[in-house]
């Protein structure tokens, strides 16, 4: 059963995310990266992962992607936008990229099924243990967490500041 | 308890400042002051950094403070610490405001001493990161500039790709080896090995990706001349120090720990990248005529020099054993790296809008004082002796003879004399005499003069009396568990 | 004596000194002091000889060598200022110190009018210090000293008018062409020091004599090496053509340096060296078919020359070839005796020819001249006894010492040498007073405007009375070189010899008597030869064709350094490479992109294939 | 502390010579003439006694410490042969900062600073016996030159300034790398590191190693000696100089290369030389003759004198591989007679070419009719660099070749042809720069100062040329001490 | 029970996929996404492997990646505005004015 839903679970986040990367409309593609990351969820869940299969849903799908679909959606100009995109875009034009890609995959596959886990039983880890070591010996990493929100907070304020003279052009 | 403190007090030191700098910006905006306390900050990290050399090592499971890291920490703060000296004067002619610099430049100071720091992946990922997303802001700070806008985008997607290499090296290993400490994880590569698998060559190729992009190392060096070229002088100062230096201890103590000579497929691409990176990076600069570019250039023909220094550090086959002399070399490169290339950008912002060569032009007549400087430094970059380049370029000989890298020394000496080159041809470019000759000396306040004084006397006086860095150095290195 | 000795080169060395130097200090010698100096210094050398010769009268072998300083010492090479004297070297002093005395005065004279006066002596002093040196070394590389300065001494003066381009061209070729043999010759002197370990000519000598078998090649290299440089200074075949150029210096200069003195410093030194000569038989053959060739290569070249001076150089050449022939016959004492009588006639010849060309504005050209036997009956005088001894005429210095030669050629039975020279000897009879003729008699068709000074006529006398008289071999030659010549002259050949000079004469006399000649040649065969032998057999021509046109197309070829082009190409390939990386420098994120997974993806792929 | 003072007394007065310029321009070239006058002080001494020290080695032996981590040490010390050279040095840098005297107008006092530290560098290498120490002294000389150069020099300056730079430096680094192998292997063998020329000399290298490592001197040094393939940055070098620094370049920076090979190649790598020695002899050869033939090509009076110097640096390199006792002394006096003779042709030129503003023989001649002074002292120095006897040069090319001809007969012919070619290009100088029909109007003939220079070095090398034995004793006390190498070749 | 080969697997072909994403799209917009999917590939292995090993160490390194996934996109959206204010166009091909 687990195993089931582990296939179709992960079926459905490649498949999502070939469609994501292969999109013209932002849109579109969001949305069905918002599929990938709760099909990605599903499979945290499976591993018995639940609080990041959570975390994955509330902060992935919920945060990050809202913030790229507003984003997207302040400089999304409808039709124009797609044509242009369609140009950006198409995909008869990366067979090279595909190329890489399928090798890319298939050395790190090769590479890494020469190596066998003997260990498959998994072993949960609940909410508990992990606040235990995250705020135990990992508690710098926190506070590192903290200065790193910090910084991007800085930074994406100072960049996204709307300047005098753009205001008038937007 | 307050030994242990103390290793922490800097990095405490300097986060609070940043905080402190934030609430500033919150609450009034005063430019002075947020300099002042920067500085002010930096000095007493600096002071405290320094206080901490030589102290018995520390370590936790996550953060390892010994003699190489305390060194380098004292290295990182100092370069943080002169560039902040000169930036009032570089701030005040930016439209946008200023105080944000001053955070993002202490939080990836930050983020550097925790990488130079680190012993375990994740701290290592999280320093790496607050290093590098605080350098994108940083890049893209001026906000009227198409260039710096340009910079900023480039760095942050493709440090955000190697990031990702780098994350998927890191979680293999983790996969099989169960652990993200480094070494414990150094310990467990020989049994994967045993097993005649190539698991540990694929995760360390990927680990690679990463870390060549952030060193600029050929192949993944492309990034780099349009990032300096676009990026503010400062911060270009901090990318081409900072950030590349942490790293490169990060790197040094992950080659420290596993038993490298007997993989002679990795050894191999090192070996290619130190040499393609001296012989390309050399070769890029060559006719460039752009001064940022041609640092950017030249940056990566040295971390290619430095990687000679991993590369003996265990040789195959040793003409003699030296001990930790590998180690001392490249923590002495490191230093005369930091410490000349910190120099030249300080010149640079002292001498604004200087993007081209030919604007140097006569410099060594109108600006006697800084051409000399600038001389110097550049001289120590090219490794001409009395200057702390040479000794570290001699230390790095001295190594990869003993490891006998042949053709890497080959390419050592067709690098330097490429390099040597295109310093020489700043070096013409100032005291060509210009036509009209007029004594324009710009006024140089008495910081600007204290930080070249400073400067020149850790290049120059690190080459004429080497011996107090080589004490310390090796001193330094000896420091470990 | 020691100091004696040592004086005679030393004075004229430092009255040279002195006139070269006071410039330099701006100290300007008034004209007649400077004659003063310049001919007393040689005068005092030469009373010093005759002292010398009054202290040594009555010794017949006699070999005096004084060391004075110490020069180089390394390891075992050890080389001292030292003299050496014997009949030899006393010969030669006396020649080169009373010649030169003669030709000293005569220049004070002739040389009045330079301005370059004072220059004129310094470099003449010089040049006997050096030759003086030259000739007393009593080792090879202080006679090498002696040998390149007087070389440096004759370019100098060759190229004394150096305004003229020239001249200078003269003086260049005059000291290359030597310097080709004299590096043949140091080559010698390497050898030398390689298989003796020293190069005093004495010790030298000895060694080579008793240890040495006669006839080794070793020996023979040897030699011929040192022939090398005799051949060069001595204007021999096959670098004889420096000296009918070298006539461009002033006519004095030719008369001292280009006739009586250093043209003869081979002579001397093959005489120096006749030991080792000795043990060689090939080089004794080489050094007498190298007389005899050029003796008669450069008489037929006298025959048709039209400038005095050119003559009188050409007819220098064959008479030392004729020294050469007798030394290569081992008549080691009638070629220095042969050397003597020709320093005193061809002095004599030179310093007439000089007069003649200093009463006619400098006018060189034979026939330009005609009849000057009534303008200036003393020239006229001088050069009759001059021509005549030249021409070997009885009884006149010439006569003896080329009578002994061919005597020694015929006792060697050395029939074909025998016969070049006799024929050599016609010629030269001809030519000499085929000059006579044209210029003394004949129509006159140039006023001399002006007579030799007083200066000038008295060393013509005293030259004039040693040509006539001259012809007494020196007692200590025939010892020193202990060839007491059995007596047992063939009367028919003798007379058959006399007879030989005086049929030329006549032969002569009906040819030019009259000045019918400057006529064009009838056919163009006898232009032909005419040309040939006006060139000098074409040996110039020949140089510049194989020699010098090759070398400087070659040097011209490689003017910009073919070496340099080689770090040019390092520099464009640099330039290149610099380009073709740059090309990378896309600007573009997604190609920077592709070069992170290209790398990851070649670095797996070298991993998993290892 | 004499050669330490020495050294460091030459870098002050470099620096005093630079601010005295604010005291006007002229002040800088009397601080550069006096302080080299007193720079003899400290030798005095020395050149008085000329006794060695107790380990019958040194005049003077000082240890300083240095970089103890390496075990580098600040070991200066002065034998004969160092001697000859350093006075070599010091009394070239006189004429070097007489024949700017009038030359240099602009910058002064930037100039003499550059002099004095190119001296005080090339004074460094003469009596470094650490060779770490010397590689220091041996780059650091190079950068005031490169500045001499490129500042100063004439048209085509800063190609030539980054040639010789470049050049240079390559051949530094080869030299780097020796030392470094050479130091590692002694250290694996004695387990004692050490960069001391003494303790080096007890290696036992393999014969590979030596050979590599002494392939990396010899190559480092032939390329200041300079030998074809490598003299290119020479000609460059001198022709874009200014005179001062010709000077300076001829007298003494290409005599640090024959230096190197007598101090360190040959008493390091005694059985790895004998290998090599043809090979490299017959370049020796070959850079006589190519060197001649290229001067005699050239058209700038310059260039002619530079790739004389090549030719006549190549008797230098065939005496250091001959291997004899008569060949190293004729080395070191072609090194010192060189120096004299050359120098004193660059000081002419720089006269002529401050005269005349032109270097090109085509447009020069007759120069005797107005300048007879100087003429007959340049006709003196032509004559004395075709190796004229009783002059210095030929003394040591004599010595030089009878040494070589001992062992390479055939090389050593096809050098002393190289004096016939000497003949040929220096007689063409003199024809066509002081002989011939005046082409340019009259000018102000040699004053004192240039008289007095000239003759000086004149009177030098006629003493050498007449008696040259007390400076073949001097440097006997070095050569003395080689190990003595007989190579029985017969011809 | 999932065999880890599948889950590595998996996560391999995403990372992919996002490479692929990263290496054609010339938009800035797609280029993030893209980089979102990479680092997603990455956290699902550290999920799986902290599993396996049942140390919650993988874990804590998925939250680490969250939080870099957060400031990235943060700091990238505001430069994807900015460079929309300046530039009318997401075209990344079109930031190259610096080159050679």
């Amino acid at each position: 059963m687990i195993g089931f839903l582990f296939f179709l679970s992960s079926t459905v986040a490649l498949i999502s995310a070939l469609l994501t990367v292969t999109r013209h409309n932002a849109v579109h593609a969001l949305l069905y990266l918002v599929i990938t990351m709760m099909a990605i969820a599903m499979i945290f869940f499976l591993l018995g992962a639940a609080f990041a299969a959570a975390l994955q849903i509330i902060v992935y799908a919920g945060a990050i992607m809202v913030l790229f679909v507003f984003v997207t959606m302040m400089l999304h100009q409808g039709e124009v936008t797609m044509k242009q995109e369609a140009l950006l875009y198409q995909a008869k034009q990366s067979s090279t990229a595909i190329i890489l890609c399928v090798l890319l995959l298939l050395e790190l596959v090769y590479m890494l099924s020469s190596f066998s886990t003997a260990q498959t039983i998994m072993t949960p880890i609940n909410v508990n243990e992990l606040g235990a070591q995250l705020y135990g010996p990992y508690l710098l990493l926190v506070e590192l967490s903290a200065l790193l929100l910090l910084s991007a907070l800085v930074g994406a304020f100072h960049i996204g500041r709307r300047h005098q003279e753009q205001d008038r052009q937007l | 308890m307050s030994g242990i403190m103390g290793f922490y007090l800097p990095s405490v030191l300097i986060t609070s400042t940043s905080l402190i700098v934030m609430l500033m910006a919150a609450l009034k905006r005063t430019h002075l002051l947020t300099n002042l306390i920067t500085t002010v900050g930096l000095s007493l990290a600096l002071l405290v950094q320094l206080a901490q050399l030589g102290k018995a090592p520390y370590q936790t499971s996550l953060i390892l403070f010994d003699g190489t890291t305390t060194l380098v920490s004292t290295l990182l703060i100092l370069a943080a610490w002169l560039l902040s000296l000169f930036l009032f004067n570089w701030l005040q002619n930016l439209k946008d405001p200023k105080e944000e610099y001053y955070l993002l430049l202490l939080l990836s100071t930050q983020g550097a001493l925790i990488v130079c720091a680190s012993q375990h992946f994740a701290s290592f990922f999280l320093g790496l990161e607050i290093m590098s997303l605080s350098l994108v802001p940083m890049i893209a700070y001026p906000g009227e500039d198409n260039q710096a806008l340009e910079a900023g985008i480039k760095y942050l997607v493709l440090s955000a790709i190697a990031s990702a290499f780098m994350l998927l090296a890191i979680a293999i290993l983790y996969l099989y080896s169960g652990t993200l400490s480094i070494p414990e994880l150094a310990t467990k590569v020989p049994e994967l090995l045993s097993s005649g698998n190539i698991i540990n060559g694929c995760a360390i190729i990927l680990l690679l990706v990463g870390i060549t992009f952030k060193l600029s190392l050929v192949p993944c060096h492309l990034w780099v001349a349009d990032v300096y070229e676009g990026a503010p002088v400062p911060t270009t100062a901090l990318l081409a120090t900072v950030s590349k230096v942490a790293l490169f201890v990060v790197l040094l103590r992950l080659f420290m720990l596993g038993e490298w000579h007997n993989q002679t497929a990795l050894i191999n691409i090192i070996e290619v990248i130190a040499a393609a990176s001296m012989i390309i990076g050399n070769l890029l600069a060559l006719l460039q005529k752009n001064l940022m570019r041609l640092l950017a250039y030249s940056s990566i023909a040295h971390f290619g020099y430095i990687l000679l220094a991993i590369l003996a550090l265990k040789p195959a086959i040793a003409i003699s054993n030296v001990d930790t002399l590998a180690n001392e070399a490249a923590i002495t490169y490191l230093y005369a790296y930091l410490t000349t290339v910190v120099g030249i950008f300080l010149m640079l912002m002292l001498l604004p809008e200087t993007h081209h060569i030919d604007q140097l032009k006569g410099l060594f007549w109108q600006q006697r004082c800084k051409a000399v400087v600038l001389t110097l430094l550049l001289l120590s970059l090219a490794g001409i002796p009395l200057t702390i380049g040479f000794i570290g370029k001699f230390y790095l000989t001295l190594v990869a003879v003993n490891a006998q890298l042949w053709w890497l020394l080959a390419a050592l000496i067709i690098g330097s004399v490429m390099g040597l080159f295109y310093y020489l041809r700043i070096i013409l470019v100032m005291i060509d005499q210009p036509e009209s000759h007029s004594e324009t000396e710009i006024i140089t306040t008495h910081t600007q003069l204290l930080v070249m004084g400073v400067v020149i006397l850790l290049v120059i006086g690190g080459g004429v009396f080497p011996s107090m860095v080589a004490e310390l150095v090796k001193e330094m290195i000896g420091l470990t568990f | 004596m020691s100091t004696l000795i040592l004086l005679i080169p030393l004075l004229p060395l430092f009255s040279a000194t002195f006139l070269v130097l006071a410039p330099a200090f701006n100290l300007t010698i008034p004209k007649p002091w400077v004659a003063r100096m310049g001919v007393g210094a040689v005068g005092a050398a030469a009373v010093c000889v005759a002292i010398l010769h009054i202290q040594l009268k009555g010794q017949t072998n006699y070999a005096l060598q004084f060391t004075y300083a110490n020069w180089i010492n390394v390891h075992s090479f050890t080389i001292n200022f030292g003299f050496y004297l014997d009949a030899l070297s006393l010969v030669m002093v006396s020649i080169i110190t009373g010649v030169g005395f003669l030709i000293h005065l005569y220049s004070a004279g002739f040389m009045d009018e330079d301005k370059d006066y004072q220059r004129y002596f310094a470099y003449l002093n010089a040049f006997v210090a050096a030759m003086l040196v030259l000739v007393l070394a009593d080792n090879l590389l202080l006679l090498y000293l002696g040998w390149e300065s007087v070389g440096l001494c004759s370019y100098l003066l060759i190229g004394f008018w150096h305004h003229e381009i020239n001249n200078t061209l003269a003086a260049n070729k005059a000291f290359i062409m030597t310097r080709i043999g004299d590096t043949g010759m140091a080559l010698g002197l390497f050898l030398i020091f390689y298989l003796f370990g020293t190069l005093d000519i004495q010790a030298m000598q000895l060694q080579a004599q008793s240890q040495w078998q006669t006839g080794d090649s070793m020996i023979t290299l040897c030699c011929l090496l040192l022939l090398a440089g005799a051949v060069g200074k001595s204007g021999q075949l096959p670098l004889q053509s420096w000296l009918p150029d070298a006539m461009a210096g002033p006519t004095p200069v030719s008369a001292l340096i280009h006739a009586a003195t250093m043209v003869t410093a081979g002579v001397y030194l093959i005489a120096r060296c006749h030991n080792l000569f000795e043990l060689s038989p090939l080089a004794m053959e080489c050094v007498a078919y190298i007389g005899a060739i050029t003796l008669f290569i450069a008489a037929t070249a006298a025959l048709v020359q039209q400038d005095v001076k050119r003559i009188l150089a050409y007819s220098t050449i064959s008479q030392i070839g004729y020294m050469f022939l007798a030394l290569g016959a081992g008549a080691w004492s009638a070629a220095v005796f042969h050397l003597m009588t020709h320093a005193f006639f061809k002095a004599l010849l030179f310093l007439s020819a000089g007069a003649l060309i200093f009463s006619l504005h400098h006018e060189h050209n034979i026939f330009r001249m005609g009849g000057l036997a009534k303008k200036l009956p003393m020239v006229c005088v001088s050069f009759l006894i001059g021509c005549s001894a030249l021409a070997a005429l009885p009884l006149l210095s010439g006569f003896f010492s080329k009578e002994l030669i061919l005597n020694r050629l015929l006792e060697q039975e050395m029939y074909s040498l025998w016969l070049i020279a006799l024929i050599g000897a016609f010629v030269t009879a001809f030519y000499s007073f085929r000059l006579f003729f044209v210029v003394f008699l004949g129509k006159a068709t140039q006023e001399p405007d002006r007579n030799p000074l007083k200066v000038m006529v008295f060393p013509l006398l005293v030259l004039g009375l040693l040509a006539i008289f001259g012809g007494i071999q020196p007692k200590g030659l025939a010892v020193l070189f202990s060839s007491a010549s059995e007596e047992h002259h063939n009367l028919a050949i003798i007379l058959f010899t006399i007879a030989v000079p005086l049929c030329a004469v006549a032969y002569a006399w009906r040819v030019y008597k009259e000045g019918e000649f400057g006529s064009p040649l009838p056919n163009p065969e006898a232009k032909k030869i005419h040309r040939f032998l006006f060139s000098g057999w074409g040996f110039d021509a020949f140089y510049q064709k194989r020699v010098i046109s090759p070398f400087i197309a070659v040097t011209k070829l490689n003017q910009n350094d073919i070496i340099d082009s080689l770090y040019i190409g390092l520099i464009n390939i640099s330039a290149k490479l610099h380009r073709f990386c740059s090309q990378f420098q896309s600007g573009q994120l997604r190609w920077y992109n592709n070069s992170l997974v290209i790398f990851a993806i070649v670095a797996m792929t070298w991993v998993i294939i290892k | 502390m004499i050669l330490l003072t020495l050294i460091v007394f030459l870098l002050l007065a470099g620096v005093v010579a630079w601010y005295s310029e604010a005291y006007g321009s002229h002040a800088p070239k009397w601080v550069a003439a006096i302080s080299l006058c007193l720079a003899w002080i400290p030798l005095w001494p020395v050149l008085f006694s000329l006794e060695l020290n107790s380990d019958q080695r040194w005049l003077i032996n000082e240890v300083h410490d240095w970089i103890p981590r390496f075990n580098i040490s600040a070991h200066l010390a002065l034998d004969g042969l160092s001697l000859l050279l350093v006075i070599l040095t010091l009394a070239m840098g006189l004429v070097a900062v007489l024949s700017a005297w009038k030359e240099i107008k602009k910058q002064t006092g930037f100039f003499y600073f550059n002099i004095l530290w190119t001296l005080a560098g090339v004074v460094g290498v003469f009596c470094a016996l650490d060779l770490f120490l010397f590689f220091v002294f041996w780059e650091v000389m190079l950068v005031p030159m490169y500045l001499l150069i490129a500042i100063w020099g004439y048209e085509n300056r800063q190609y030539a300034a980054l040639k010789f730079f470049l050049f240079t430096q390559a051949g530094g680094l080869l030299i780097l790398l020796s030392i470094c192998a050479l130091v590692l292997l002694h250290y694996q063998q004695s387990g004692q590191l050490s960069f001391d020329y003494v303790d080096l000399l007890n290696h036992s290298l393999s014969k590979k190693a030596s050979f590599w490592i002494m392939l990396g001197f010899v190559i480092g040094f032939a390329i200041k000696l300079p030998t074809i393939p490598f003299h290119n940055w020479l000609p460059d070098a001198h022709t874009q100089a200014p005179t001062a620094a010709s000077v300076i370049l001829a007298a003494v920076l290409l005599k640090t290369g024959g230096y190197g090979l007598i101090r360190f190649v040959l008493p390091l790598f005694p059985d790895a030389v004998q290998t090599v020695a043809p090979y490299v002899m017959a370049i020796a050869a070959i850079s006589v003759i190519y060197g001649a033939l290229m001067a005699f090509s050239q058209r700038d009076l310059k260039r002619v004198v530079a790739y004389s110097s090549v030719s006549h640096m190549g008797f230098v390199l065939l005496g250091c591989f001959a291997l004899n006792a008569q060949a190293w002394q004729g080395a070191v006096m072609q090194m010192l007679a060189h120096g004299v003779s050359t120098s004193a042709l660059f000081a002419l030129v720089g006269a002529i070419q401050y005269r005349y503003h032109t270097r090109d023989l085509n447009e020069l001649g007759g120069l005797w009719q107005t300048l007879p002074k100087l003429s007959a002292v340049g006709l003196f120095f032509v004559v004395a660099s075709l190796g004229m006897p009783g002059l210095g040069n030929f003394v040591a090319e004599f010595l030089v070749l009878v040494g070589s001809f001992e062992t390479y007969p055939w090389f050593t012919a096809m050098a002393a042809s190289g004096l016939i070619l000497a003949a040929v290009y220096s007689l063409m100088i003199a024809q066509k720069t002081f002989f011939g029909s005046l082409k340019l109007n009259a000018a102000v003939d040699f004053d004192t100062r240039e008289t007095a220079m000239m003759l000086g070095m004149a009177v030098i090398l006629i003493v050498m040329g007449l008696h040259p034995q007390p400076l073949i004793d001097i440097a006997q006390q070095t050569l003395a001490h080689f190990p003595s190498i007989s190579m029985g070749a017969k011809p | 029970m999932i065999d880890p080969d599948y889950i590595v697997f998996f996560s391999l072909a995403l990372f992919s996929i996002g490479v692929y994403g990263v290496l054609v799209r010339r938009n800035l917009v797609f280029m993030l996404i893209s980089i979102e999917i990479m680092l997603n590939a990455v956290a699902v292995i550290f999920v799986a492997a902290s599993s396996y090993h049942g140390t919650s160490d993988g874990q804590i390194m998925y939250l680490l990646i969250l939080t870099l996934a957060a400031s990235e996109v943060a700091i990238g959206l505001s430069l994807l505005i900015h460079m929309y204010r300046r530039r009318h166009t997401l075209d990344v091909d079109q930031l190259s004015n610096m080159r050679g």
